[in-house]
C-alpha cells in the first residue's frame, strides 16, 4: 500500500510538472517527487513489527526481525539532504530569475525567447 | 487538454511504477537476511567472509546477542542508522555535506547579497520576546540532539537544522540582525575541513581513509563509538552554520 | 592514496569557504596536487580502496582500474587546464573544487547510492556554474532535469537494492538479478544517466547550459561529459553486462541525428557546439552499446578526441563570443586561436591529418567487421551535416568582412594552450596508440566484469 | 614517392612562414617546387611501390601507375601553369600566404590520390585535397563564402558515399587494395553488391566532377573562388573525379563484373547509367553556360558539360571511348585553365567579371586575347586544337556503339559549345571597350607566358598528339581495354577510329591554309570604324525613349551588345526546373528539420523536459514488453 502511494505521488509530481505554468509550483512538484522516493525507500525497508534500529535498555539484543532495516533509513536521510540542497538552489535560482525576466510564470517570461 | 494528457501520462508511469513494484518485495515482508542490513545490525561486518556472502551459501543468519551495554568490537554505537550513516557508509555523508556545502555556495553567488534586506515590517512584541527566551534553548537542544546522535534518534544534520531554526528565528525578529558571511563560512569551513581531516587521521593511522581509529567504548554510553560523536558535531556545527548562511543569503540584497 | 584525489580537492574548497581571497590560489594548487596524484597512481592501477575498512559488500569501496584511472586522468587534466584561467573561473573557484572532487568520487566509487550522492553533486556544482552571467533561468531547467534524473537514478538504486541485498557495483554485478528486476532497473538507469550522458529526448538542458557562458561549457563538456559516459559505460557493461544496450543503440543514433540536425540550424557559435558535442555523445553511446572490446575502446578514444577538440573549441568560442558583438571575420585578428579552432573543427569532422579520423574511421570499418550497416550510415550522414555546419562556422570566422573594429588584446595563455591541445590533435593522428593503448585497456576494465568483482572481493580479504 | 609527398606537406606550412615574410618568394619558390615535380614524375619507374605504413592491420601502400603518371602530369602542368602565374598575379589578393601554403597542399593530395593503389590512402589524400582547396575557395569575394560551404558540403557527400562503398567492399573481401579488389568484384557472384559498390565509388566521382545530380557547386565554387584558383579548379580537381570514376568503371573492370548482366548498346547497365548522367551532365552544362552573364560561372557550366564527355567517353569501356575520355581529361584541363587564367588576367585588371560590363579588350590585352583564343577553340573541339581528338574518338565510340541518343546529346553539347564559348569572346574582348578600361594594360609576362605555354602545348599535342596518346595507350592496355587495331599509329601519323583514319598533320595543314585565305581577304575589306558607345547619351541626355529590338534602353551598359547575347534562344528554355533550387530545398528541408527538433526538444521549458523525459521511459517501457 505505501508503495502505491509513493507511486501516486510520484504520478502527481510529473502532473504538476507537466501542466504547472509557474516554475516555482514545478520547483515544489520536483520535491514531491523528490519525497515520494523517499517514502519508497522507507517502506523497502520495512519489516512487520520491527522496531526503530536503535539499541536501548528496551531493545538489548540483536535478533532476527527485531528491528526494521537501517539501510534505507540511512539513505534517506542522505537523499534529503539532497534535496534540501536542491531546493535551495532552485528557489535562490528563481529569485533571479523572476527579477531578470519579470516573473516567474512560464508564458509571462520576459526575454526567454531564443 | 493540457491537463487531460498530463493526467494520461501521470497515470501510464503510476501504472508502470507500480508494475516495477511487483518486482520488489512485497511491504513489510522484507528480508534483512539477504541484505547487508543484517551484518550491520548485528555489528559484525568483520566477521562476514565477503565472497560466500555475495555467493549466497553463507550463514546470511547472524546469531542473536547482547549489544546494548556491551564492549562491540566493531562498532560503538547504539543508534544503528547512525552507525551506518557516519561509520559504515561515512563516505556517502561527507558526499552530503558537500551537497550541502555546495548548496549553500550556489546560493551565495546566486544571490550574492551583501547586506541585509529591508522588508519594512517591525516584528511584534511577543516575537521579539520569546526569540530572546528561545534562541538559547533552541540552540542547546540542537547541540543536544547531535552530540547524542549516536544514542537517541537524530544527529548531525537535525541539530544543525534546530541550530539554524534559531537564527531564522532572530532574522524573523529583527530587521537588523545579519550574520556576518565571514563568520558562518569559518565556521562552515572549518568543521568541515575537521571532518575531512578526522578521516585523513584515518587513512594515516589504518590505512583507510575514515577508518574509526579511536577506542568504541560501550554500546549506550556518550563516550563511545570512536570517531562517530566528533563527526556527528563537526557535522552539526558545520549543517547549522551552513543553514544559517542559507538563510542569511536568502535575506540580503545586493549592495546599491 | 586514491581517495585523495576526492578528498584533497573538498578539503581546499572547505578551506577557500573560510578564506574567500584564498579560493582561486587554492583550485590551482588542489588542481595540481591532483594531477601529480593521479600521475603517482598510474603504478597502483588495479586497486581498490575500502573506505573506512568495512569490507565490501558491506561498506564503500573505490575501485581504481584502467578504466576509471583513465577517466580520472583526463578530467584532472581538463581541471587543472580549466583553472589557469583567472579570469574565466572568476569567483567560481570553490564550485570547480567541489566539482573536481564530484567528478573523482563519480569516476572511481564502486557503490550505487554513493555515484548518485555523486551524481547530485555535479548536477548542483553543474547548476551554480550554468548560472554564471546570469544565466539562471537555462540553469533552472538543468535543475529540474537533473533532479529528475537524479530520482530515477535514487529509484533504480534502491530497486538493487532491494534485489542484491546491497549498493555496491561488484555484487550487482555478480548477483543473477532476476530478468523481470533487470528491465526495470536498467530502464531507470538509463534515464537517469542518460540526462547527463545527453541522450536524446533527455538533452534539452545542454544547449542552454553549454550555450550560457564561458566557463560551463568548458568543464560540463569535456569533464563532467567524460566522468557520465564513462558511467554510462560502467554500468551498462560492467555491472549490468550486456541489458538494455539494444535501446541504447537506438536511442544513440537518434541522438546523432537530432544532434547533428538541430546544430545545423543553430545560428549562435557556442550552442552549434553545445549540439555538436550532443551529436558526439550519441557516436560514444552507439558505439558503447555494440558491446565489443574494439568498439568500446573506439568510443573512448572517439570521446578522448572530441573532449580535446571540443575543449579547444569552446576555450576559443567563448573568448570570441564574449569579446566581440560581431564575429565576422575575428580570426583575421586572431590567428593562433583561429588556427585552434580550425584544427579541431576539422578534427571533429574527422579530416586526415586529425585525430578525429582515426577515431571515425576506425569505428567505421569496425561496424563492417560485424556487419552493422546502420550505424555507419547514420554516422557518414551525421558526419555531413557536422562538416556543413562547422565549415560554415569556419569560412565566416575566417572570412567574412570584419564588422567589429575593436580590437581585444590577445589572450596569450588562451592562445597557447589551445594551439598545443590542436597539435596533440594532429599528434594523436600521426601516433593514435598513446591514446589507443589505454582505451584498450579501458575497453577491457569495462568489459571484463570477472575481473572486477574479483578485485573488489580481493579488496575484502587482504586490505588495500 | 611517400617521402616526396610528407615534403610537400611539410614545406606547405614552411611556405607559409616564408611567404608571410615575403610572399612573391614564397610563391616563386612554389613554381619552382611544381616544376621539379613535373620532372620527378617522369623520373619515376612505372610499377613502383611503396608502403606507408599500417592503418587497423591493413597495408596502405602508393603504386606508380601509368594512370597515375598522366593525371599527375596532366595536373602538374595546370598547377605549374597557376602557380607561375600566380607570382604577379597575388598581389590582387588578401592572403597571399595561405594562398602559398593550401595550394602545395593541393599539390601533395592530388597527387596523393594518383598514386594510392588503396582506398583509404586514395580517401586520406583525396580529403588533403578537398580540405585545403576548400579553404583556397572563400577567399575570393563575397560569394564566395557561400560556395566553400557548398563545395565542401557536395564533395563530402560524394566522399562520405565512397567511403561507405570502400568499407563494403571491405567488409566483403577484407582489402582496400585496388588490384585485389578488381579481382574479386570480377569473381563475385552478387550482382546487386557489385552494382551497390561501384556506384558508390563513383558518387565520389560524380560529385567531384560535377556530374549531374551533384554539379551545382561548380557554379558556385569555380564562379567565386579567386580568379587564378578557378583554373587549378576546374583545369586540375575536377579530374580527381574523373580519376575515381575511372577508377570504378576501368580500375574495377567493370565489362568483366557485369558481364552476367544485360548489355544495353554494349555496355553494362551500371555504366549505361553513368553514361546516361554524362550526357544528362551534357545537356544541363551547355545550356546553362549559355545562360551566363557572369565569364567564369559560363565555363564553369562549360565544365559541367566537359566532365559529361569524359564521363561518357570512360564509360563506353570501349577502346575509342575510353582513350577519347581520358584524352579528353587533358584538353578540358589545358583549355579550361587557360580560359580561367585569361579571365583572371581580365579581372586583375579590370576587376569585373561580367561579360555585359566588358568589351573591346583586344586592343588592350592581345596575349590574353589569343590565350583565351585558342583555348576556346580546343574547348570546342575544332581542329587543329588537341580538343578535336577527344570529341572524335568520343563519337565515334557511340556511333559505333549505336547510342544514337548520347551521340546527338553530345554532338548538340559541341555546337552549344560554340555558342558559350563565343559569348566571352565577343563580349569580353570584341566590340566596344568601354571608356572606363580606357587606361587597361595588358598582363605583366609572368601572367600571360603560363597561359601561352599551356596552349601551345595544346595546340601541338592537335597536331602531333601521339606523345600524349602513348601514356594512353599504355593505361587502356593496363585496364584490358584491347581494340582490333591500332589507335594510334605514328608510324604512319595517323590517328584511326572505326570509320576511318585521318592525319593530323594534314588536317593542321589544310587549317593554316584556310586561316591565311581569311587572313588575306580580311586585308582586303576595308577596315571597321570605332564609334563612341556613351556619345548619344551625352549629347541628348536621357536615353529612355530609346527603344531597340523590342527592348526600352534605360542605361547606356543595354546598348552593349552582349546584354541578353542569347536572349532569343534562351527564350526557349527560360521556365527550366532548377536542379540547384531542388539541392536547395533539400538543404532547407534538413535545416527545418533542425528547427523542428530544436523547438520541441530543446528550447522548451521544464515541463517539456519531464514530457520528454516520462515518454522516454514510458516508450522504453512499453517496447519492453
Amino acid at each position: 500500500m505505501v508503495f502505491w502511494i509513493s507511486a501516486i505521488l510520484i504520478g502527481i509530481g510529473v502532473y504538476g510538472l507537466l501542466t504547472q505554468k509557474n516554475l516555482f509550483k514545478q520547483l515544489i512538484s520536483l520535491s514531491i517527487i523528490d519525497t515520494a522516493v523517499n517514502i519508497f525507500i522507507i517502506a523497502v525497508g520495512y519489516v512487520d513489527n520491527g522496531k526503530a534500529p536503535i539499541y536501548s535498555k528496551a531493545v538489548p539484543k540483536f535478533m532476527e526481525g527485531a528491528f526494521v532495516d537501517p539501510l534505507p533509513q540511512a539513505l534517506v536521510l542522505t537523499a534529503i539532504v539532497i534535496g534540501v540542497g536542491v531546493l535551495a538552489l532552485g528557489a535562490s535560482l528563481l529569485v533571479k530569475v523572476k527579477e531578470k525576466h519579470s516573473s516567474i510564470d512560464v508564458e509571462n517570461m520576459k526575454g526567454v525567447g531564443e | 487538454m493540457r491537463r487531460f494528457y498530463a493526467i494520461l501520462i501521470a497515470a501510464a508511469l503510476v501504472y508502470m511504477l507500480i508494475s516495477f513494484i511487483s518486482t520488489v518485495p512485497s511491504y513489510g515482508k522484507a528480508d534483512l537476511k539477504e541484505r547487508v542490513s543484517d551484518a550491520f545490525l548485528s555489528k559484525s561486518v568483520n566477521a562476514q567472509n565477503t565472497k560466500a556472502w555475495m555467493e549466497g551459501k553463507a550463514i546470511h543468519r547472524q546469531p542473536a546477542k547482547e549489544i546494548y551495554g556491551k564492549k562491540v568490537k566493531e562498532e560503538g554505537s547504539a543508534n544503528v542508522v547512525t552507525s551506518i550513516v557516519v561509520n559504515y557508509r561515512s563516505f556517502d555523508t561527507l558526499g552530503e555535506v558537500t551537497v550541502l556545502f555546495t548548496a549553500a555556495l550556489g546560493v551565495g553567488l546566486i544571490l550574492g547579497g551583501s547586506r541585509r534586506k529591508q522588508y519594512g515590517r517591525e516584528a511584534n512584541f511577543v516575537l521579539k520576546t520569546s526569540t530572546g527566551i528561545l534562541v538559547p534553548l533552541i540552540i542547546m537542544f540542537g547541540a543536544y540532539i547531535f552530540v547524542h546522535g549516536h544514542l537517541t534518534p537524530g544527529g548531525g544534520f537535525p541539530g544543525g537544522t534546530i541550530i539554524a531554526m534559531a537564527s531564522l528565528l532572530l532574522y524573523l525578529s529583527d530587521e537588523k540582525f545579519f550574520l556576518s558571511k565571514a563568520s558562518t563560512g569559518a565556521l562552515e569551513g572549518s568543521m568541515g575541513g575537521t571532518y575531512v581531516i578526522i578521516g585523513l587521521l584515518g587513512l594515516a593511522i589504518g590505512g583507510y581513509f575514515l577508518y574509526n581509529f579511536l577506542p568504541n567504548g560501550v554500546v549506550g554510553n556518550l563516550v563511545s563509538a570512536g570517531i562517530v560523536p566528533l563527526v556527528y558535531v563537526a557535522i552539526g556545527l558545520k549543517v547549522g552554520a551552513e543553514l544559517s548562511g542559507l538563510v542569511t543569503d536568502l535575506h540580503s540584497e545586493k549592495e546599491g | 592514496m586514491m581517495v585523495l584525489l576526492i578528498v584533497l580537492p573538498l578539503i581546499f574548497a572547505f578551506l577557500a569557504a573560510i578564506k574567500k581571497s584564498f579560493s582561486y590560489p587554492l583550485l590551482v594548487t588542489s588542481t595540481v596536487v591532483n594531477v601529480i596524484i593521479v600521475l603517482l597512481l598510474k603504478t597502483s592501477v588495479p586497486s581498490v580502496h575500502v573506505l573506512g575498512g568495512w569490507k565490501p559488500p558491506f561498506g564503500i569501496n573505490l575501485v581504481l582500474d584502467d578504466a576509471s584511472y583513465y577517466a580520472v586522468l583526463i578530467a584532472n587534466i581538463v581541471f587543472f587546464l580549466v583553472a589557469l584561467f583567472k579570469e574565466t573561473v572568476g569567483k567560481y573557484s570553490t564550485v570547480l573544487m567541489v566539482m573536481l572532487a564530484a567528478v573523482n568520487g563519480f569516476v572511481l566509487t564502486g557503490d550505487l547510492f554513493n555515484s548518485f550522492v555523486f551524481l547530485e553533486i555535479l548536477t548542483a556544482t553543474g547548476v551554480i556554474l550554468a548560472s554564471k552571467r546570469e544565466n539562471y533561468y537555462n540553469a533552472f531547467k538543468y535543475l529540474v532535469l537533473g533532479s529528475l534524473a537524479g530520482s530515477m537514478y535514487l529509484l533504480a538504486t534502491i530497486f538493487t537494492y532491494t534485489q542484491v541485498g546491497s549498493l555496491n557495483m561488484a555484487h550487482a554485478s555478480y548477483f543473477a538479478i532476476s530478468e523481470k528486476a533487470i528491465v526495470v532497473i536498467t530502464i531507470l538507469y538509463l534515464v537517469g544517466l542518460g540526462v547527463e550522458a545527453k541522450l536524446f529526448p533527455l538533452n534539452g538542458w545542454v544547449s542552454g547550459v553549454y550555450g550560457g557562458n564561458d566557463l560551463s561549457p568548458l568543464v560540463m563538456a569535456t569533464a563532467v561529459s567524460f566522468a557520465a559516459l564513462y558511467m554510462m559505460g560502467r554500468l551498462f557493461l560492467t555491472v549490468f553486462g550486456g541489458y538494455a544496450l539494444h535501446i541504447l543503440y537506438v536511442l544513440a543514433l537518434i541522438t546523432i541525428v537530432a544532434g547533428e540536425l538541430a546544430a545545423l540550424y543553430q545560428k549562435n557559435l557556442l550552442k552549434t557546439l553545445a549540439y555538436s558535442s550532443i551529436a558526439q555523445a550519441g557516436i560514444v553511446l552507439a558505439a558503447i552499446s555494440k558491446s565489443t572490446e574494439k568498439m568500446v575502446s573506439l568510443a573512448y578514444f572517439h570521446l578522448t578526441n572530441d573532449v580535446i577538440a571540443k575543449f579547444v573549441l569552446f576555450l576559443v568560442a567563448t573568448f570570441l563570443v564574449y569579446n566581440y558583438k560581431n564575429l565576422n571575420g575575428v580570426f583575421k585578428k586572431h590567428k593562433v586561436l583561429g588556427t585552434a579552432f580550425t584544427i579541431s573543427s576539422m578534427s571533429l569532422i574527422g579530416f586526415p591529418l586529425f585525430a578525429g579520423f582515426q577515431s571515425k574511421l576506425r569505428m567505421l570499418m569496425e561496424m563492417f567487421k560485424t556487419s552493422d550497416y546502420l550505424f555507419p550510415a547514420v554516422l557518414l550522414f551525421a558526419t555531413v551535416i557536422e562538416l556543413t555546419y562547422l565549415v560554415r562556422w569556419n569560412v565566416k570566422l575566417w572570412f567574412e568582412d570584419i564588422e567589429d573594429e575593436s580590437e581585444v588584446k590577445g589572450p596569450a595563455l588562451r592562445a597557447t594552450i589551445s594551439i598545443i591541445l590542436a597539435i596533440l590533435l594532429v599528434g594523436i593522428f600521426l601516433a593514435p596508440n598513446i591514446i589507443l593503448n589505454p582505451t584498450t585497456k579501458v575497453a577491457k576494465a569495462l568489459l571484463d566484469s570477472t575481473s572486477y568483482i574479483n578485485n573488489v572481493i580481493a579488496s575484502s580479504m587482504g586490505g588495500m | 614517392m611517400f617521402t616526396l609527398l610528407v615534403a610537400l606537406l611539410i614545406f606547405s606550412v614552411v611556405n607559409y612562414f616564408i611567404s608571410k615574410a615575403s610572399w612573391r618568394v614564397g610563391s616563386i619558390i612554389n613554381a619552382l617546387i611544381g616544376s621539379y615535380l613535373i620532372f620527378q614524375v617522369f623520373t619515376i619507374p612505372k610499377g613502383t611501390e611503396v608502403t606507408i605504413g599500417k592503418f587497423l592491420g591493413e597495408t596502405l601502400a602508393l603504386q606508380w601507375t601509368n594512370a597515375g603518371f598522366y593525371f599527375s602530369f596532366v595536373s602538374l602542368l595546370v598547377i605549374v601553369a597557376v602557380m607561375f602565374f600566380a607570382i604577379k598575379w597575388l598581389d590582387s589578393q588578401k592572403h597571399p600566404a595561405a594562398f602559398n601554403m593550401f595550394i602545395l597542399m593541393v599539390t601533395a593530395g592530388s597527387l596523393g590520390v594518383f598514386m594510392a593503389k588503396d582506398l583509404i590512402t586514395l580517401y586520406i589524400f583525396w580529403e588533403i585535397a578537398v580540405l585545403s582547396s576548400m579553404l583556397i575557395i572563400p577567399m575570393g569575394k563575397k560569394e564566395s563564402r557561400k560556395a566553400a560551404v557548398v563545395y565542401a558540403v557536395m564533395s563530402a557527400v560524394g566522399t562520405y558515399m565512397f567511403l561507405y562503398g570502400a568499407f563494403m567492399i571491405y567488409s566483403r573481401y577484407g582489402t582496400f587494395s585496388m588490384p585485389e579488389i578488381a579481382k574479386n568484384l570480377a569473381n563475385d557472384p552478387s550482382t546487386s553488391f557489385k552494382v551497390a559498390v561501384v556506384l558508390l565509388i563513383a558518387a565520389a566521382g560524380i560529385a567531384k566532377s560535377g556530374i549531374f545530380p551533384l554539379h551545382t557547386w561548380l557554379r558556385i565554387a569555380h564562379g567565386n573562388a579567386p580568379d587564378a584558383f578557378s583554373a587549378v579548379l576546374s583545369g586540375q580537381l575536377v579530374k580527381l573525379g574523373s580519376y575515381v570514376l575511372m577508377i570504378s568503371v576501368a580500375v574495377f573492370p567493370s565489362l568483366k563484373i557485369f558481364a552476367n548482366l544485360k548489355l544495353y548498346s554494349g555496355v553494362p547497365a551500371p555504366n549505361y547509367f553513368l553514361i546516361a548522367l554524362g550526357a544528362a551532365s551534357i545537356i544541363i552544362g551547355t545550356l546553362m553556360a549559355i545562360k551566363q552573364d557572369d565569364m567564369k560561372m559560363l565555363i564553369a557550366y562549360s565544365s559541367v558539360a566537359n566532365g559529361g564527355y569524359i564521363l561518357v567517353g570512360i564509360g563506353t569501356m570501349d577502346p575509342l571511348g575510353f582513350e577519347g575520355g581520358v584524352l579528353h581529361v587533358f584538353n578540358h584541363a589545358l583549355a579550361a585553365a587557360v580560359i580561367f587564367m585569361a579571365f583572371a588576367s581580365v579581372v586583375y585588371r579590370t576587376h569585373t567579371k561580367k561579360i555585359s560590363e566588358l568589351g573591346g579588350l583586344i586592343h588592350k590585352m592581345p596575349i590574353t586575347y589569343i590565350a583565351y583564343l585558342f583555348a576556346i577553340i580546343s574547348l570546342a573541339g575544332i581542329p587543329p586544337m588537341s580538343g578535336f581528338i577527344s570529341k572524335w574518338m568520343i563519337y565515334q565510340a557511340l556511333v559505333r556503339k549505336g547510342m544514337f541518343i548520347t551521340a546527338a546529346i553530345a554532338f548538340f553539347g559541341s555546337i552549344g559549345s560554340f555558342l558559350y564559348v563565343f559569348r566571352p569572346l565577343a563580349g569580353v574582348f570584341l566590340g566596344q571597350l568601354p571608356r572606363k578600361y580606357k587606361d587597361v594594360k595588358e598582363v605583366p609576362p609572368i601572367m600571360w607566358i603560363p597561359m601561352l605555354v599551356l596552349v601551345a602545348i595544346s595546340f601541338v599535342m592537335g597536331v602531333w598528339p601521339f606523345p600524349i596518346l602513348q601514356p594512353i595507350e599504355n593505361m587502356r592496355a593496363d585496364f584490358g581495354i584491347a581494340p582490333s587495331f591500332k589507335i594510334a599509329d605514328a608510324q604512319n601519323w595517323l590517328v584511326r577510329g572505326f570509320s576511318g583514319s585521318w592525319n593530323p598533320v594534314i588536317v593542321f595543314n589544310l587549317f593554316i591554309t584556310g586561316f591565311i585565305v581569311a587572313y588575306i581577304l580580311y586585308t582586303l575589306f576595308p577596315k571597321p570604324k570605332k564609334v563612341d558607345l556613351l556619345k548619344p547619351h551625352k549629347e541628348e541626355g536621357a536615353p529612355i525613349n530609346i527603344y531597340t529590338s523590342g527592348e526600352f534602353i534605360y542605361t547606356p551598359e543595354l546598348y552593349h551588345y552582349n546584354t541578353k547575347f542569347y536572349a532569343g534562344f534562351e527564350r526557349m528554355y527560360e521556365k527550366h526546373p532548377s536542379w540547384e533550387k531542388l539541392l536547395y530545398m533539400l538543404a532547407k528541408f534538413f535545416h527545418d528539420v533542425g528547427e523542428w527538433i530544436h523547438g520541441w526538444f530543446f528550447r522548451p521549458s521544464p515541463s517539456a523536459y519531464t514530457f520528454w523525459l516520462a515518454m522516454t521511459i514510458l516508450i522504453i517501457f512499453w517496447v519492453r514488453w
